[in-house]
């Protein structure tokens, strides 16, 4: 069923088990990500040593793919550096926005059936988008 | 005409199937309605035969079109009781209370007066009222609602006492559903010089309104969640509202006369309507509200208390299922469910045929005094029936267990 | 796809007769136009297949609904060379003015500022300025017409260079019918700081539209004008424009979150979109610009270009016929007849099927400096031809003879 | 054809030699009618002595429908009593929404044909409505 392609088994999975929830220790970034529409609301907790992304969590409201997507983000980024995980972000946004990643997403890639489901993109993308805004700018992220 | 499923033929998209060949369950009916064969056929009949600008045309064409214009208003007229020069036609709910807190709100409204709305408003019920407000330095005062999701009179008396100068209110939620005391709110709105506005868009499609039984100064409602065609709707007020608010657009139809610098007024309704209309909406509109008295006499009403009853029901026998109505609702049902987002569940009933909303459904004040960001709805119209019902609870029971 | 006669076929209403079986002879085109078969199939077809509230909505039906009003969106767009987010869908141009007038002019427009429209201004570019300068407290300024029909531009420098906020004008006038050098006004706005707002409803009905090209900050156009449905048309501005810009109608749909007393606004073109829209409508106005595209491919305005001429030729040689353009007008034809009213004539012509337009066509002022009441109008479109106008030209001469 | 049924003969000569064109002498009422939509533009010209319409004029631009009514209206209440014109003008208008008329109307009984055509009721009662205005109350008159 087609289903089966927007809930993966890696998405529930992340869905069921989250990673990284929490606010991290020794926060000193935050990125707020908002969806009015559905009311998914999420924030990454970020401590940035330098120009490296040492720990990642977050916390927040919002469908499985959200969540998950949120989750996922926390795995692929501790650790990387700003470029690195800002490039990971871009990449992420146009996966889901159906074009083939340049890049290996690792289990990342299990976003890729959100393409299909327009209106779906926007929770996929919500964590990203904040994740860009929080290292790169400043304000709230939205994908409304 | 019979209810439910022997009325489905008569609205081409109920015969349609949804992902892998599964039946359209269309639940979503509080956001859009879906459109009968004889709404689609007066459209469409509308542009292969008569299509034309309105009123100022001495052509056939154009006499034909305004006879048809017309002959929607005069009907709309009729359906609510009101002389047709008081009814004007509108895009919808939305555009007709903008209307009144933009013309009416511009002039009537200072620093320091009180407008009272609902907790449970639309949004459109709201926001209009908040720019209003804000433009004028009024206060915007969200009235509680009661055990019975209901209008707390009480406290209705209170802040009227301490002076309002409207009281803008919905006569049916689009989340809990509850039919409002329309009458008796209006009664002491008025005894007390605030102006009554009344938020039709839900009640409009469920019952013939009688405006001078609900007697408020004016009322908004939408074509399109009567069955009727999207971009059409009314804002209904009496001759007094009407007769002494401004203006809200210009344009062409609207006037009487113009000078270079200033213009008069054309009398009601065509005073606020500027610009071509809608007409082949109006004309769709007129045709669903033959329909819609039809099927009101056919016992739509109690068809859809039986499916709204019976879904509550079964919804309450459901663990961590949790409604949003304290009271009884009516035609539409809305919940949430524990450790499960309303998108998932709602994505992943669709995939079974269902249609149901997920989300804030426009009444952010009113989920965040329930302490949640979002909830499912499922909204009940004349061709559902048990069966669909049925389907629905089917449906959220296996998508709960998809997502544990 | 040829023009003239053989696309007749395809509009429906064009084989109807009129009064004792006369053929239609549809020259009311500045009016509205005749909308085509794949128009009123697109629309009865979304009725059929996809009928659902947009945005919201996760299951199949509203993703559908919603993909095929962001589709519309995006043709248009790309119609006129703009971005998507800068076309707002609005009822028609009447309606996309009164939102710059109001939502704009309410912020923008003090005490003593200046706002210049022209003489020639369909009231609905007339109208809303007026208004809006009355309640600033600004002044409007008539810019006149020269003798092509077309703004004075020395007229103009001298007005910009008094200081103006606002250049509000027509691209072509549904009077005269001269489209006029719309990048020059703009250039010249845009260099003393002044807001262009472009008022296309007639452009757009006879060329592609290039905003880039016209360089103006906004401009409104009327689907019903350009072969689409009714109750559907779009304001389209820059993203500086639109961003800069409070909205106008509050509502659902236009916010990013709501509070009990104020509320975030959605990113462009959600800001201005409150409420529900006519989804069907942007639907069939979709397959106008197909239409449309394919129409002005086949040299559609070379054809009205000649019946145009036709036209005006044989109202010169007519004795006591006075034509209002002292230009040269593309599409529309306007005149008076000494001795005989617009009025009997245009119901004298009904009687042998022609459908031409009498009275002031929303243009006072003009008509009043032209020391007129009103006038005729005859307007032609891809569906016309030659024969239309030597019908139109006999019917207008029995007319004059009758009344004598 | 139907025109003839608008266009009678008694309306196209009243609107060919108009009757009573111009203010009248002595005038102290005046009546003004205006239909905006086309610019029909009336003047309707009274000399009342007491209860008794002495003299009635009009002028005026308007179409032919418009000017025949306002001739065959001077012609037909001239040296009436007002509450008799006034009478006049209800039975006209309602002719000319199609009801049967009550009393014998003379020559505007060529007016009932306009009935059929909606567009140009206004044009007909333009006049009429000028009259009951300026006999009754204030202000001027539309057919808008
Ligand atoms: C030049 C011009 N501007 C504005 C309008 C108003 O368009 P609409 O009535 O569709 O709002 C018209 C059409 O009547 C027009 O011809
Ligand atoms: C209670 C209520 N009020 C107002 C509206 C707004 O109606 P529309 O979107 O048709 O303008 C709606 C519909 O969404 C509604 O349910």
């Amino acid at each position: 069923m087609s289903l089966d392609n927007l809930y993966r088994r890696v998405i529930l999975d992340h869905y069921r088990s989250p990673r990284n929830k929490g606010r991290v220790k020794g926060e000193n970034v935050i990125g707020e990500g908002k969806n009015p529409s559905c009311g998914d609301d999420l924030v990454l907790s970020i401590r940035l040593e330098g120009d490296d992304l040492v720990a990642v969590g977050w916390e927040g409201e919002g469908c499985a793919i959200c969540c998950a997507s949120a989750s996922m983000l926390t795995k692929a980024i501790e650790g990387k550096r700003v470029d690195e995980a800002l490039a990971w972000a871009e990449s992420v946004k146009a996966l889901v926005r159906g074009e083939e990643p340049k890049e290996d997403l690792g289990e990342v890639e299990a976003l890729a059936g959100v393409a299909k489901f327009a209106v779906r993109v926007k929770c996929a993308t919500l964590p990203w988008v904040a994740l860009g805004i929080a290292l790169d700018g400043e304000g709230e992220a939205t994908t409304e | 005409m019979a209810l439910g499923v022997s009325l489905r033929d008569r609205f081409p998209v109920l015969s349609r199937t949804v992902g892998d060949g599964k039946r359209l369950v269309y639940l979503d009916n509080a956001a859009t309605t879906q459109k009968p064969v004889e709404v689609i056929h007066a459209v469409s009949g509308f542009y292969q035969e008569s299509n034309a600008n309105v009123h100022r045309g001495l052509h056939t064409l154009s006499e034909e079109a305004t006879t048809l214009y017309e002959g929607a208003r005069k009907s709309l007229g009729f359906w609510v009781g009101v002389d047709e020069t008081e009814v004007i036609f509108v895009r919808g709910a939305t555009e007709g209370i903008n209307l009144v807190a933009q013309a009416w709100g511009g002039e009537n409204l200072g620093r320091g007066d009180r407008v009272l709305v609902t907790v449970g408003e639309h949004h459109s019920n709201l926001v209009p009222w908040q720019m209003a407000c804000k433009r004028a330095g009024a206060d915007l005062i969200l009235l509680p609602l009661g055990e019975d999701d209901l209008i707390d009179k009480e406290a209705l008396a209170r802040e009227l006492e301490r002076g309002a100068k409207v009281v803008a209110f919905t006569a049916q939620g689009n989340v809990l559903g509850a039919p409002e005391d329309v009458s008796g709110v209006c009664q002491m709105a008025r005894t007390a010089g605030a102006l009554s506005v009344v938020d039709a868009a839900q009640a409009a499609a469920h019952r013939r309104i009688d405006r001078d039984e609900w007697g408020c100064d004016v009322l908004a409602l939408s074509g399109h969640k009567m069955m009727g065609p999207m971009g059409i709707g009314a804002l209904v007020g009496t001759k007094t509202f009407l007769e002494g608010t401004p203006p809200w657009m210009g344009g062409g139809e609207m006037i009487l006369d113009v000078r270079d610098r200033d213009a008069d007024w054309a009398p009601i309704p065509a005073k606020f309507e500027a610009g071509t209309m809608n007409v082949a909406g109006a004309v769709g509109f007129h045709a669903a509200l033959d329909v819609m008295r039809a099927l009101l006499d056919e016992g739509m009403e109690d068809h859809i208390s039986g499916m709204t009853r019976l879904a509550v029901d079964g919804l309450k026998a459901r663990d961590g299922v949790h409604l949003l109505a304290k009271g009884e609702p009516h035609g539409v049902v809305s919940f949430w469910v524990e450790a499960a987002h309303p998108h998932d569940l709602s994505h992943l009933m669709d995939q079974e045929g269902v249609a149901v909303r997920a989300g804030h459904h426009c009444a952010k004040p009113l989920h965040r005094r329930l302490g949640i960001q979002s909830s499912l709805r499922a909204s009940f119209y004349g061709y559902n029936d048990e069966d669909d019902v049925e389907v629905f609870l089917g449906a959220l029971d296996r998508a709960r267990a998809y997502l544990l």
